[in-house]
């Protein structure tokens, strides 16, 4: 199992800081989090972006994650 | 996690400065930006906008335009007939043409294509809306307040909490610890309002496209954009019509700094040209470009922040509230992740608040969000660092985040390049530089995220042996001379042996945007593996010549040698003699890249600026600035340099006299480069900048993205350094002369 | 509407059009004569991007009609370098990196050396000033000014 | 649109009779600008460049004539104006960027009527007078009497201002001009100070105050000019002609500056400018 930690407003809509996804890649967690945590899929579908040990990814469904990865969910970034 | 791309190595090319490919024509003026093409039988195009901040449309007649000679299409929102699903994509197609209301003053309400500009401008006139005027707001914190006008019912998200009205579309909160908790530690706390206004980005191009549009759904358009691929995909949706059937060509781009991040005018060019039968040509005025085009989200910041005596920051809270014009955007958030973003905190609870109001829809201006986060962080910082007698530089120093840190928006940071921006502001000799009366000197940090995004890049070995690079992002700043310099370095062959293409839609795959500092970061990435995917191809080649295996090949100073005695006895095989067999070793030489880079990595910069005050009329100059920043690795220095130096100069504008000035009744009274005063020549100084290099581990080069941060801390840090300079603390921007003056005489 | 006949040398080639009374002689350069590299950024002279020479005289060609040209002698940006021979300006803005988006620079360009040619030895402030009408926002004007005041060592040089 | 181009002064003046929706273009830097906004469309515009009369810059019976043609580039170039009258010089040198420096006149900043036109205090602390020509003849008229309100002027149909005038450099007199705008350069004037005074010894003699930007039109202060006649132009003195200088002011807020603060700089602005003024009278600037 891998702990996502939420950011603030989406762990008060979660009522948990963090929460557990059986993933060993980026879309394996996406997937997880969209079937287990429907409170989340508003955000989900709104896209989101995810840190992995400290680096930022959007879209790579094939990121490994291990067991023991920082993971947390990010609002989807945009720039200028 | 992903391995780490970067490799040590000494580079021949990367790191010069030589003239960029691209500087023949644009300095000769014969590159062509978005309103320099022409077409065969092109008519103009032109916009009627509403002169009403809100307003129902009640009806539009355009039979008088249409009966004039002349006039080859007439077109309103009841022309567009598709009706796009997507939210975002439904908002371009009303923020295009307005639907049953005018959201804003300068809302597109009709537009028309005339055989003559002159013709054009009549049919307008011509034109005649009735409307039905509505109460509006265009204060961010007027529009939270009870009872103010609601923009858009029902677009509020579900994670806005009770208590809040409609207009306030989403709320985002991020931090972590308890800092009711360490606020009771800090021997100092403040708390304060901070305001930023509206500020434009100020491109000097105005938007404009040439669009063909046939009755089929295929066209073709040639735009001024940051994104050619975002303008064809965002259109063939508005419109309905196949992606694939629509080729967009970018122009040269005359600046964009995030305002051309969007699709503002391309669907009503396309739309005129379809009806009209012919191509029209869609150029915006400035007016338009103020009225229409996205300008910064203005803000307003309730801050709190507590140290202790010896510096530690024990606890801080921000809540933000930024509009974002008559359409829902994400800056707030942005701004609530990237503020405390520099600071290593226990306790830190930030929130993003987006407002709508009637005012045009708001985009990026370079780093979206994060100056407006900085501003009020950096501001109070350095107020605790006054009234606690403390060194700035070594309180940010003693405050940073570095490698371990957890960041304000929940993650842990790798190895990050603050301090270093700091150690070196420390010193620098601009910070023991003597400072005269009125003067004082600011500092300030700025944090931002960049991003890589789609990426697709092909790299053709000519038949003789020249190299043609494709890549897909318009060039804003001398990415050409990057990538030319990137592709050379790679394949080990004269810099005037390769010349970079921008390529259209029909190319090459998906690109995305010239934006979010990504493009000498991913296109770089994608170009120096075509550039060895083309090395393979051609190993191969050579090995077949030699009847050799490929993996006996080395390639080295543009030519494939054999790898060691054992691989047997041959000449170096040029680039230009293995093109010269290509077509009797396979046919054509090409390598080519497409992927989603994820390794950008966050970056950071420190600034620091003296500033002198006129004590008599608040008139505030800046005297010397100097740019601290992380480049990871500066593939040609003075285009690296030129971020750092264009992104000072605009938070020098935004600190000190840019803002959109809205009437009473909601309009714009400063649309024009008159009273929209962006910095000129002889208001600024020199500006120093110092890169640091280093290296990103998510590049092969070690490059970090640099086109963003440098508007982050000039807000706060020229704050600081006219609260030293005249013992005044602004916290509405811009500080204006009258603000300032009010500020010292209120003293 | 009946349209004006011009007679006016443009770039040292005399030239004939004919325009619409309120037409600009920047709508003229672009729309009819194809010397794109005048820029339109603001139509309001504020910002200098269509800057051209009238008689010698630096100025807006947003700011005058195209009928004004009558007998006139007008140099834009294209008439800038001789042949393949770039003006030392031109040049040195390349060697210096003086350019972004590039956008700004023909007015820029134009605008300075109609300042070497009347001051071949312009102070910082005194080239600073003389570009206040030129915007440039890519820049933040650094490398534009040091591009200048080199180009104009090298001339003093050279001459 | 028509567009003329008289060579006489009497072809102008018969054109401009003849309709009444004709604009006369001078320089040009605000016609243009307002006839690309739509905001004025007349029937026609006659440029008055051709008239050889009024494109030169003279010195005819010892007043200064400037043509109301000549762009404010030429009488920055004009050694022998800019000596004699640095202050209205350098109010014309203001003018916008080089580009409408090449282009603008004097006379045009006048007949806009803006209240914030640069060269009108400075040019009415110099005494001008400009030079009018109409169906009726030629007049002359102070040049504080030609604009009368925003956008508004005293003249009559068929009437246009062909020259400024400027009375000789009397001696040991100076002029300045000093303007208040956020930035260094490109802005309208948020506050205008001219001044032109005389000394006897260390005495100021004469002196007049003019105003600009914080009132509809150009004022001219006469209790600040009555602070500096009769005194050397010490601190004291300077101290009482900003406080009638602001006192005159009758500014309103606006997109470019607050009323209080316009008032406030009027004051300090006078004060900058005076000290120009007498040490040119004085020979020291």
């Amino acid at each position: 199992m891998v702990a996502v930690r939420l950011w603030g407003s989406l762990g008060e809509a979660a009522g948990a800081t963090e929460v557990e996804v059986q993933a060993s890649n980026l879309r394996e967690l996406l997937l997880g989090l969209e079937e287990n945590y429907p409170v989340l899929r508003s955000e989900l579908e709104r896209g989101i972006s995810v840190s992995i040990d400290g680096k930022i990814y959007n879209d790579s469904w094939a990121t490994p994650i291990a067991p023991d990865s920082e993971v947390v969910l990010l609002t989807r970034l945009v720039g200028g | 996690m992903a391995k780490d791309e970067y490799q040590a190595r000494e580079f021949k090319v990367i790191g010069t400065r030589p003239i960029r490919p691209d500087g023949i024509d644009k300095v000769t003026g014969k590159a062509q930006y978005g309103a320099d093409m022409s077409a065969p039988g092109m008519l103009w195009g032109a916009i009627k906008r509403s002169p009403h901040a809100h307003a129902r449309i009640v009806s539009i007649d355009t039979s008088a335009a249409s009966a004039m000679k002349g006039v080859k299409a007439v077109i309103t929102r009841a022309d567009f007939t598709h009706q796009p699903e997507d939210k975002a994509n439904a908002d371009v197609l009303d923020n295009c043409m307005a639907g049953e209301r005018a959201l804003y003053d300068g809302h597109a309400v009709a537009a028309v294509a005339a055989t003559s500009k002159s013709i054009a401008a009549a049919a307008l006139d011509a034109i005649k809306v009735d409307y039905e005027v509505l109460p509006h707001v265009t204060d961010v914190d007027d529009a939270v307040k009870p009872g103010a006008p609601i923009i858009h019912e029902g677009r509020q998200r579900e994670n806005v909490p009770e208590g809040h009205n409609g207009n306030v579309i989403s709320r985002t909160a991020f931090g972590h610890g308890d800092p009711e908790e360490g606020f009771k530690k800090a021997d100092l706390i403040i708390e304060r309002n901070f305001t930023t206004a509206a500020t434009h980005q100020g491109y000097i191009e105005p938007n404009a496209c040439l669009a063909s549009l046939g009755a089929d759904g295929q066209g073709e358009i040639w735009v001024c954009t940051q994104g050619h691929y975002m303008v064809r995909n965002v259109s063939a949706a508005v419109l309905g019509l196949d992606a694939g059937k629509i080729r967009a060509t970018a122009s040269e781009i005359g600046g964009g700094f995030g305002g051309k991040t969007h699709v503002w005018q391309e669907p009503v060019a396309l739309k005129l040209s379809q009806e009209a039968g012919k191509p029209v040509k869609l150029v915006l005025n400035r007016d338009e470009v103020f009225r229409a085009t996205g300008p910064t989200a203005s803000s307003s910041a309730d801050i709190k922040i507590g140290m202790t005596k010896d510096g530690k920051i024990t606890a801080a809270t921000c809540t933000y509230r930024l509009q974002s014009g008559a359409y829902p955007a994400d800056n707030a958030m942005l701004a609530a992740m990237c503020g405390f973003a520099p600071y290593d905190l226990e306790h830190v609870r930030t929130e993003g608040l987006e407002v709508v109001t009637n005012r045009p829809k708001a985009a990026a201006y370079r780093a979206p969000g994060a100056p407006m986060g900085a501003f009020p962080v950096e501001s109070v910082i350095d107020e605790l660092c006054q009234k606690l007698d403390l060194d700035p530089l070594d309180t940010r120093l003693q405050n940073a985040s570095r490698e371990g840190t957890r960041a304000v928006y929940g993650p842990t940071y790798p190895a990050i390049g603050l301090e270093a921006t700091l150690e070196a502001a420390k010193a620098h000799p601009h910070w023991t530089a003597p400072l005269g009366d009125n003067q004082g000197r600011g500092v300030a940090c700025g944090f931002w995220f960049n991003f890589g995004g789609d990426t697709s890049v092909s790299l053709m070995v000519n038949l003789d042996g020249t190299v043609s690079l494709a890549e897909g992002n318009p060039d804003i700043g001398g990415s050409r001379a990057a990538m030319t310099m990137m592709a050379a370095e790679e394949l080990g062959i004269p810099l005037d042996q390769v010349r970079t293409f921008i390529a259209d839609t029909a190319s090459l795959g998906q690109n995305e945007n010239t934006h979010g500092s990504r493009v000498t970061y991913a296109v770089g990435l994608a170009t120096i593996k075509a550039a060895r995917h083309a090395i393979e191809v051609m190993k191969q080649r050579a090995a077949m010549k030699w009847g050799i295996d490929a993996d006996a090949i080395e390639w080295k100073d543009g030519a494939a040698h054999p790898a060691g005695d054992n691989a047997g006895k041959f000449p170096p095989m040029s680039i230009k003699e293995i093109a010269a067999i290509s077509s009797n070793t396979g046919g054509p030489i090409a390598g080519h890249h497409e992927a989603n880079p994820e390794g950008a990595g966050v970056s950071f910069a420190t600034h620091m600026v003296d500033t002198e005050t006129d004590p008599e009329t608040g008139a505030v100059k800046v005297l010397r600035y100097t740019v601290f920043q992380d480049a990871g690795k500066a593939i040609h220095p003075d285009y690296v340099e030129g971020q750092f130096q264009g992104g000072a100069a605009q938070g020098i504008g935004w600190a000190l006299n840019e803002e959109y000035v809205y009437g009473e009744d909601g309009r714009l009274q400063n649309p024009g480069f008159l009273d929209y005063r962006i910095p000129v020549a002889s208001d600024l100084p020199m500006i120093e900048p110092v890169i640091l290099e280093i290296p990103n581990p998510g590049h092969p080069y070690g490059v970090r993205g640099v086109g963003e941060t440098s508007i982050v801390p000039p807000l706060a840090a020229i704050a600081n350094a006219v609260s030293r300079s005249s013992d005044v603390r602004l916290t509405a921007l811009p500080m204006s002369p009258p603000k300032v003056l009010a500020a010292m005489k209120a003293k | 509407m009946s349209r004006i006949h011009v007679s006016t040398t443009i770039n040292g080639d005399e030239t004939e059009f004919l325009c619409e009374a309120q037409e600009t002689l920047l709508d003229v350069l672009r729309d009819d004569l194809d010397l794109t590299g005048s820029k339109e950024g603001c139509a309001s002279g504020d910002c200098g991007a269509c800057s051209v020479t009238v008689d010698g005289r630096l100025v807006c060609s947003c700011l005058m009609l195209a009928a004004e040209a009558e007998g006139r002698a007008i140099e834009t940006i294209e008439g800038m370098a001789d042949g393949d021979d770039l003006h030392p300006l031109q040049q040195k803005f390349l060697e210096m990196g003086a350019l972004q988006c590039g956008i700004c620079t023909p007015g820029v360009l134009v605008a300075a050396k109609n300042l070497l040619e009347r001051n071949p030895d312009p102070t910082e402030e005194q080239v600073r000033y003389w570009l206040a009408g030129n915007l440039c926002r890519c820049t933040g004007y650094d490398k534009i000014i040091r591009a200048v005041m080199e180009t104009a060592k090298d001339m003093r040089g050279a001459a | 649109m028509k567009f003329h181009s008289p060579q006489s002064v009497d072809e102008a003046i018969g054109l401009l009779a003849a309709d009444p929706d004709a604009k006369i273009l001078a320089g040009g830097t605000d016609l243009l600008v307002r006839l690309r906004s739509r905001d004025v469309a007349p029937s026609a515009v006659i440029d008055i460049k051709r008239i050889d009369a009024l494109t030169t810059i003279s010195q005819p019976d010892g007043r200064w004539r400037i043509g109301a043609a000549v762009p404010s580039a030429e009488m920055n170039e004009h050694a022998g104006l800019k000596a004699a009258w640095p202050g209205v010089v350098e109010a014309a040198d203001l003018i916008g960027s080089t580009q409408v420096q090449g282009r603008a006149t004097v006379t045009g900043n006048l007949c806009n009527a803006g209240p914030a036109a640069d060269s009108v205090p400075a040019m009415v602390a110099a005494g001008a007078m400009a030079e009018v020509a109409g169906p009726d003849g030629t007049r002359l008229v102070p040049v504080e009497d030609i604009p009368t309100a925003p956008g508004k002027t005293s003249l009559k149909q068929g009437e246009m201002v062909t020259a400024i005038t400027l009375p000789g450099k009397p001696a040991n007199s100076g002029d300045a001009y000093l303007r208040f705008i956020p930035r260094t350069e490109m802005d309208i004037a948020v506050v205008g100070v001219g001044i032109a005074l005389t000394m006897d010894g260390d005495t100021i003699k004469d002196a007049k105050v003019a105003l600009g930007a914080v009132g509809p039109k150009v004022i001219v202060a006469d209790a600040a000019a009555k602070a500096l006649i009769g005194t050397t132009g010490d601190e004291a003195a300077l101290d009482a002609l900003a406080e009638a200088a602001s006192a005159a002011a009758t500014p309103i807020d606006d997109k470019r500056g607050t009323a209080e603060f316009r008032r406030d700089v009027t004051g300090v602005m006078a004060k900058r400018t005076a000290k120009i003024a007498i040490a040119r009278a004085k020979g020291e600037a």
